[in-house]
């Protein structure tokens, strides 16, 4: 699976994008944020209020249950600034 | 028509580009947003606009198409610049063309409130001291929220 | 600013000179009005457009003074033509430039709005066979009723 | 008292602009157009429909009671079109 991140989001978490291989108990979005958030430092700050995280899963907008599956693109991040 | 791009744009040149030909227009509403030179009470001495490659066409085309479905539309143009932006630099071209001025206003508009709230786009700005993330704003929620299907315009 | 001129203008040019400088501006809202190749469902060939020189400039200036007094604007600019003109030619300009977009875009409507039925304009149409002079517009009456002070924006 | 037409109403009254000299009984717009109507011809047709009328005194939108005076520039056209 493959997670991008972006704006403070991306500097807190200290990656820009990487490949990962969540357990099989991950089953949606929300699985997978509490357990990047297990892998501790910059992704428990990243992702510390649920209610600023905006995601895309393959570059579509997705609620927090939304399901991630092995090839997904996932993406998270803050509230857009654009315009 | 959708561009992401981090060169400066001519707005003359892309209206006359958008109007050239088409004797059905009877008018053009264009938006330019502009980087200010302050933020709050802080100078601004320069901004940064992150966005998602891969994604930001494509929710670009989305908004556009939605725009086009609600509004009789003869055209519309979406530019949309990242990278590092001065004070004065024009951000982002919102332009749309009908036969009838009111769809224009109103498509414009949508599409400029919706880029706002849908566009991966993140602002970073630099004040000279130190740089900060642009905070979203609960207005630009509002403003989008209006336009939601079954509402009323305001 | 207000220009009333027979001659081309250069949208481009003009937004940009009123931007250059004013890092203020966070958002300009442009119209521009265009000539149409039909009315109704008859073909238009060209269009003239008469004016009152000595009233006109008097009253666009009121008109822009009354938009500035409504919202809090950076610059505005009303330009518009008179004399023959083709479809495609572009007829009136409203560039409205403020810190904030929702000005931007509704004093840029108000403008256009109250132009077209308070500016001593008229246009006489030739559809080729013949001319008649264009009859003003319900729509345009009620669009104007509702900048009224003291009536709700819609 | 210097009067000028435009676009139909021109062309239904013939003249772009005219120094008329109305009688004293002549006191405001709707005073004024009775008596130009009262010259017949092309007058009577171009201000037959009063509703239709829009009149500027001095440059300034009035309504037909406002008053005219000998020094006055009166405007009289239809609703205008344009923008």
């Amino acid at each position: 699976m493959k997670i991008v991140y972006f704006a403070w989001m991306r500097e807190k978490a200290g990656v820009g994008e990487e490949e990962v291989t969540p357990p099989p108990e991950v089953k949606d979005v929300r699985g997978l944020i509490d357990w990047l958030k297990g892998r501790g430092g910059g992704y428990a700050e990243a992702f510390a209020d649920l209610s600023v995280v905006r995601v895309a899963v393959n570059q579509e907008y997705v609620t927090l249950d939304h399901p991630v599956a092995e090839e997904d693109e996932v993406a998270l991040f803050p509230p857009v600034t654009g315009g | 028509m959708i561009r992401v791009q981090r060169e400066k744009f001519d707005l003359g040149a892309e209206v006359a580009r958008m109007t050239e030909g088409n004797h059905g227009i009877g008018g053009v509403c264009a938006f330019v947003g502009l980087v200010r030179d302050v933020a709050g009470d802080q100078p601004v001495a320069a901004m940064t606009l992150e966005h998602y490659p891969a994604m930001t066409e494509k929710a670009l085309a989305a908004i556009e198409a939605e725009a086009r479905g609600r509004w009789p539309l003869e055209d519309s143009l979406i530019i949309h610049r990242y990278g590092r932006l001065e004070p004065g630099d024009a951000i982002v071209l919102v332009a749309v063309a009908s036969a009838h001025r009111q769809a224009a206003f109103e498509a414009c508009q949508f599409l400029i409130d919706w880029l706002k709230t849908k566009a991966p786009f993140w602002k970073r700005e630099d004040t000279g001291d130190e740089t900060r993330w642009v905070e979203a704003r609960a207005s630009d929620d509002h403003a989008t929220r209006r336009w939601r299907r079954g509402k009323a315009a305001e």
